[in-house]
């Protein structure tokens, strides 16, 4: 990278960290566990997410060490099994839901809004107690034996030919259902109820944007899981089921049911991703969204029209082929509002003043790799290739380019440009951006092979597999190792910069959003009073003349 | 909050106003308690869209399995007792009446209302608990207790049940057909048992605010929580209006 | 080297030996699913170039070293507009594509001999028409359209070809179809794609394509004496269907004499064709396919038939097409005029010539 | 300026904060009346036998005893709705919540049937 950037700090010598601040407010374990300020609520969440990141991980290390050879030889197929459902488990309901809004977002959803804290602080705690009951209900399910169903729960495979945790498993999932409906529910009524003084729908950043649409998914969809998910406890427990083709029941309707939820889950995992893009992007590029509007109404489109397309999982399960028509153009139509927003991204660095930042290098990973999960998609959405590629490598490749590529590209991309706010301190630049190419090299070694495996048929959750496809599984593994790597680093040195990073003071990266404009870390009431919003977002020229402004009082 | 008015001028004016003289239940991070009382209200129709979704399921499952085993279903619905039901429908209809007189006493500051009016939502809420419990007991009796002490015999053989039978003079189902009718009472149960919950809920609620109703809490002006509550209560009811028809009427024909 | 590491080893040998990249085609499907999915490929890479080409470009261009101010831009209806109908209209021309590929995968040809496929936990079990049974393996001709009937006996199972380009679900509780014709001879793949419990990736097989004369020897060879139509007239009089299907004229069920392919009306008054679906839930759930003029008496047979023996009996009532073996059944001496008018069309008697040797 | 943008800020969710209107007790009694009303109609409907029409080629028949019993149903939910919940006094963004609920309702109801209904089209 060059020696061009936009870091200004204050002067080292002086600076200090504000002494009044959302950490150092009140001290003492209770303080934290019973706190509603969303701040304190997000750092919880932070660690708890990141803890389970780590388990799953752990996990998914366990798939690829087996996968390395042919034979089921490291472990039997039963625990094999178990691993990659519980992997599926944590890795889509502890971490991708929860991880950007329940996080990032419920740390800067206030802030951008320029609000004082979330609408319903105590929903927002509750919904951390929830998350975290239904993580101790998933440890549960693990130390006790485990769940062999996939993540899907296909029934009747999960309702009468396994007597492994499913029940546990399904009420934690219940559980933590419920945790990001309170927090869908809480963003919804902050965004529309909390904007500061100024702040009209148009001038709030995208990020909250893209959370808005993320929200009405989680509070319209999750119910259904919910639902869904008593149905199979129900059917397991009482033994009678409307899922259970034996007693006249329709294993369809469970699919159904269960994806009307799932499909809009992959938009709740990635919409706020692309919030933090489009914050990155603009900030590091010095320069406003290109197409405001477009991208802000995309996130939308893409959160209607996610409705409408789950039975593209259900292509080849039977369900009528008319249906298969009807879904599978929806979901060509959803794919569009995907690439409205990288398109505009791309051309937001048209006429831009770019610097390479680590948040920038983790935003043009997203880019990149997103673009390829978005693409390989339509060719799952296309009925006739689907019959061939779903239930291979090439579907695992898929999600996990738009969900690894994508959201946790997002993800580390917003960590590390919000730490600096968050804890008052610098990442460390040169590591954290070695960290970032290392998890991009990584992650193309690890997930490339899987699209030529899906091609040649390599069929997902098979603990054994036919030896031609070795090679592709060694690549494959080899970049998991490096991928591990890649993302073992920032643990470390953001732990390191919590106590040794430079101070970071306001406004580290010059950017426009309301929460620069405050101290960093900044008060439990966010601001020292209600700020007023008077210019658009993403308005450097505003910038620019406030700093005149205090240069000239100074 | 009558007769507060307060405008979007002043409400963006408070923002740089100092947090001054607040009344008690407003919370720290609210400019206003006009802006409290929106907020937490559309909250609770947030929740409230969670719970049709949530209902919409077990709609959907009911719907597809009605069609695909209409002669069960219709059948197994002659098991229930439309006394009973229309007996419910009217007295949670009532609750529901009671209820929005409670919200308006509160609005009204009348406490003595106030407490009356829960105090009677809460006794027809039991009473509609109490109806039902007789209605599952009767199941009990009848062994159409899915999964659990279920038979067919009443279906496959429906003189064996005299008081239904002279009613309906049901044919009798040829025993597939027969076994379906235990869908219907799983989605029966599944249905009812989860607006029963929903009732079991709404009436610790309804405790816990008699008990501070009568310590002026909700007639100071401060009425967000009785009229939120009462958003659920209602819900509750409609759920009920869409059930009761579902399960006791639409298949007398 | 072995010593300094196995695996590297290994991969190596690998390496040199078989390492493929790209599916056998051996289907007629196939090479037009790749024609598609080469397209796809082909759109997504210049996609994927236009993308990373902008942004490698700007950030060269537009690198702060090189360009310190930046210009601000709202944006420009002309250019979203452009993104937004041109990827519309690459998807759309992909969906008609993938549909109209779709609907060839799934729509069997008339003339396509019929094998039954049953999934278990965890196998999967080939009935071919002549009665020869196969475990994990799938003995085709090549040139030949070759229809699956599938069925699963407990879970969800998929019955994947790679090589074919094709795969269906095997639903529990309902026949799914799916067809294809080999266009190469050799062994294939066969693989259940949906996780289906413990020995998922067990639940594997080989699909061998033989020429027809191989495929006649293989069919002599291996048959277990009498045909699936056989196996089912066997069941069907042991079950005692002939009890009440017969040609008697007081027959308490219907003459089930060429029913196959025939339009029925039901007591419920709707219409149907009488197909493998309809037989099969005919069997286990009667009263819901009443004959309209008949008394729902029939008793349900589900769980006392295996799905192998209602493959067998809808099999048999497939070709049933005189009433000759009937009569025997019912050992009834007197042979009546044919009542029932249900005579079976041409198109789904060629099958049963076909195969019946 | 800033004074400007904090009403357009506003504006479009504090519009009613004004009057926060209060429903009346005549009107709860109104509509209790009638909801108790329709409660009785729908009731005595189910015991007349309303008929039904078969759909031709087609499985489906429209029975009417549900179709009637259930518009009953929706007339109530309006009424309970409108009135009970002050929907009818409440803002533009209430309003939009209810049919948005509504909405995914039917969304989840009607797309599943399209793959249900038409399966009785094709042989598949």
């Amino acid at each position: 990278m060059s020696a061009a950037t936009i870091v200004t700090l204050p002067d080292q010598s002086t600076a200090r960290i504000p002494k009044m601040n959302f950490l150092t407010k009140e001290n003492g374990l209770l303080s934290w566990l019973l706190t509603g300020d969303h701040k304190r609520i997000a750092t919880l969440y932070l660690i708890s997410i990141t803890f389970f990141f780590f388990i799953g991980g752990a996990l998914a290390g366990l798939i690829r060490l087996e996968l390395l050879t042919p034979q089921s030889d490291l472990m039997a197929a039963d625990t094999y099994n178990k691993v990659f459902t519980m992997h599926g488990v944590i890795m889509v309901f502890f971490f991708l839901v929860p991880s950007v809004p329940a996080t990032i977002g419920n740390f800067l959803i206030p802030m951008m809004v320029g609000a004082k804290d979330l609408a319903l602080p105590k929903v927002n705690l509750l919904s951390w107690y929830l998350y975290v009951v239904a993580g101790f209900m998933a440890i549960y399910t693990m130390a006790s034996g485990g769940v062999d169903t996939g993540w899907t729960f296909t029934t009747p495979l999960s309702t009468h030919y396994l007597n492994t945790h499913v029940i546990s498993t399904g009420l934690a999932i219940f559980v933590a259902g419920f945790s990001s409906i309170f927090t869908g529910l809480n963003f919804i009524v902050t965004i529309h109820k909390m904007r500061c003084p100024g702040m009209t729908w148009f001038r709030l950043p995208l990020f909250v944007w893209s959370n808005y649409a993320a929200s009405i998914l989680m509070v319209l969809g999750t119910p259904v899981l919910a639902i869904t998910l008593v149905l199979i406890v129900l059917e397991r427990t009482v033994g009678i089921g409307v899922f259970d083709p034996a007693k006249g029941g329709d294993p369809l309707l469970f699919q159904h049911l269960f994806w009307f939820y799932s499909h809009p889950a992959v938009y709740i995992m990635i919409l706020p991703g692309m919030g933090v893009i489009s914050e990155v992007v603009s900030t590091f590029s010095r320069k406003r969204v290109f197409g405001y509007t477009a991208v802000a109404f995309s996130s939308v489109a893409i959160a209607v029209f996610g409705f409408f397309v789950w039975a593209h999982h259900m292509f080849i399960m039977g369900i009528s082929n008319y249906a298969v028509l009807v879904f599978s153009l929806l979901t060509m139509l959803v794919a569009v509002p995907s690439a409205i927003k990288i398109f505009n991204w791309a051309f937001t660095l048209y006429k831009g003043s770019i610097t390479f930042e680590t948040p920038m290098l983790y935003a043009f990973g997203f880019m990149g790799l997103f673009t390829i999960g978005g693409l390989t998609g339509v060719f799952l959405g296309a009925s006739g290739t689907d019959i061939h590629l779903t239930e291979t490598y090439f579907i695992v490749a898929h999600f996990h380019f738009v969900m690894v590529g994508g959201m946790l590209m997002a993800f580390l991309s917003g960590i590390h440009f919000w730490w600096p706010k968050w804890t008052g301190r610098m990442y460390p630049e040169k590591i954290s951006q070695l960290a970032a190419v290392v998890t991009f090299i990584g992650f193309n070694f690890t997930f490339f092979p899987q699209f030529i495996l899906g091609m040649l048929g390599m069929p997902r959750r098979y603990a054994a597999y036919p030896p031609e496809f070795q090679v592709l599984n060694v690549f494959s593994t080899a970049g998991a190792s490096i991928l591990g790597v890649g993302y073992l680093l920032p643990i470390i040195y953001l732990t390191w910069s919590l106590k040794y990073g430079a101070i970071a003071g306001n406004n580290p990266w010059q950017a426009t959003g309301l929460e620069w404009q405050t101290q960093s870390p900044p008060l439990t009431e966010n601001f020292p009073e209600i700020p007023i919003m008077d210019h658009e977002a993403y308005d450097y020229e505003w910038l620019e003349a406030q700093q005149r402004k205090e240069v000239a009082s100074v | 909050m009558s007769d507060s008015t307060v405008t979007a001028q002043e409400t963006a004016g408070s923002a740089q106003a100092h947090h001054g003289e607040h009344p008690p239940y407003q919370r720290h991070h609210f400019e206003s308690v006009e802006q409290q009382f929106d907020t937490t209200n559309f909250a609770m129709w947030l929740f409230l869209l969670t719970e049709v979704m949530f209902f919409g399921g077990l709609f959907m499952a009911y719907l597809l399995m009605r069609n695909w085993y209409y002669p069960a279903f219709v059948e197994a619905s002659h098991q229930l007792n439309i006394g009973w039901g229309t007996a419910n429908t009217a007295v949670l209809i009532s609750s529901s009446f009671t209820m929005a007189m409670g919200v308006y006493s509160a609005e009204m500051r009348r406490k003595g209302a106030l407490v009356f009016f829960l105090v009677l939502t809460f006794i027809l809420g039991l009473a509609f608990l109490g109806i039902k419990s007789i209605e599952y007991s009767e199941k009990w009796e009848k062994f159409h207790i899915p999964g659990i002490r279920y038979s067919t015999s009443a279906f496959t053989n429906p003189q064996s049940d005299p008081e239904v039978y002279k009613e309906y003079h049901d044919k009798p189902l040829p025993p597939d057909m027969a076994s379906k009718t235990e869908l219907y009472f799983f989605l029966y149960f599944a249905m009812t048992g989860m607006h029963a919950l929903h009732m079991i809920i709404g009436i610790a609620i309804l405790g816990f605010m008699i008990f501070r109703a009568k310590n002026d809490a909700y007639t100071t002006g401060h009425v967000t929580f009785v009229e939120n509550f009462g958003l659920y209560w209602h819900f509750v009811d409609i759920i009920w209006i869409f059930l009761f028809p579902l399960l006791y009427l639409i298949s007398r024909y | 080297m072995n010593q300094i590491s196995p695996v590297l080893w290994q991969f190596l040998v690998k390496w040199m030996t078989n390492f493929s990249l790209f599916p056998p085609e051996a289907s007629k499907i196939a090479p037009q699913m790749d024609a598609l999915f080469f397209f796809m490929v082909l759109v997504s890479l210049i996609g994927l170039t236009l993308v990373v080409l902008l942004l490698v470009s700007f950030s060269i261009l537009y690198h702060k070293n090189r360009n310190p101010v930046a210009t601000q831009i709202e944006g420009s209806t002309l250019l979203e507009a452009t993104w937004t109908i041109i990827p519309l209209g690459l998807f759309l021309i992909m969906f008609v594509w993938g549909a109209l590929l779709y609907f060839r995968i799934y729509t069997p040809p008339a003339n396509a001999m019929n094998i039954y496929v049953v999934g278990k936990q965890w196998m999967w079990k080939a009935e071919h028409p002549g009665g020869q049974h196969e475990i994990n393996s799938l003995h085709i001709p090549i040139n030949q359209p070759v229809q699956l009937t599938i069925i699963s006996q407990d879970v969800f199972h998929s019955f994947s070809i790679p090589a074919f380009r094709v795969k269906r679900e095997a639903i529990p509780g309902r026949y799914t179809t799916v067809w294809f014709e080999a266009t190469a001879t050799g062994t294939y793949h066969l693989f259940c794609t949906q996780y289906c419990g413990t020995n998922h990736s067990q639940m594997i097989g080989d699909v061998v394509v033989m020429t027809p004369e191989d495929f006649k020897q293989w069919l002599a060879t291996s048959t277990s004496g009498n045909s699936l139509a056989q196996n089912g007239e066997r069941l069907f009089s042991s079950l005692s269907c002939t009890a009440c299907h017969n040609t008697r004229p007081d027959a308490r069920g219907p003459n089930l004499t060429g029913v196959y392919g025939s339009h029925l009306t039901l007591t419920s008054g709707q219409t149907i064709t009488v197909d493998d679906a309809y037989l099969r839930s005919a069997i286990l759930n009667p009263s819901q396919h009443i004959t309209q003029g008949y008394a729902p008496i029939m008793p349900t047979y589900q769980g006392q038939i295996s799905e192998d023996g209602v493959i067998a009996l809808v099999e048999y009532l497939k070709h049933l097409n005189t009433d000759y073996r009937l009569q025997q059944t019912t050992n009834t001496t007197e042979l009546l005029p044919e009542q029932e008018g249900a005579t079976t069309p041409a198109g789904k008697a060629a099958p049963a010539g076909e195969v019946k040797q | 300026m800033s004074a400007a943008n904090a009403n357009q800020g506003h504006e479009q969710d504090h519009e009613h904060d004004s009057e926060h209107h209060i429903v009346g007790p005549m009107v709860y009694l109104s509509i209790v009346l009638a909801l108790l009303f329709f409660t009785g109609i729908t009731v005595w409907a189910s015991y007349i036998d309303l008929g039904e029409t078969r759909l031709f080629n087609t499985g489906l028949t429209i029975f009417w005893n549900p179709v009637v019993a259930l518009a009953i149903a929706c007339t109530k939910m309006v009424l309970v709705v409108l009135f009970f919940m002050h929907v009818k006094y409440s803002t533009k963004l209430t309003k939009l919540t209810v049919l948005s609920g509504l909405f995914t309702f039917i969304a989840l109801i009607g797309m599943t049937l399209t793959d249900y209904v038409s399966r009785a089209w094709g042989r598949w």
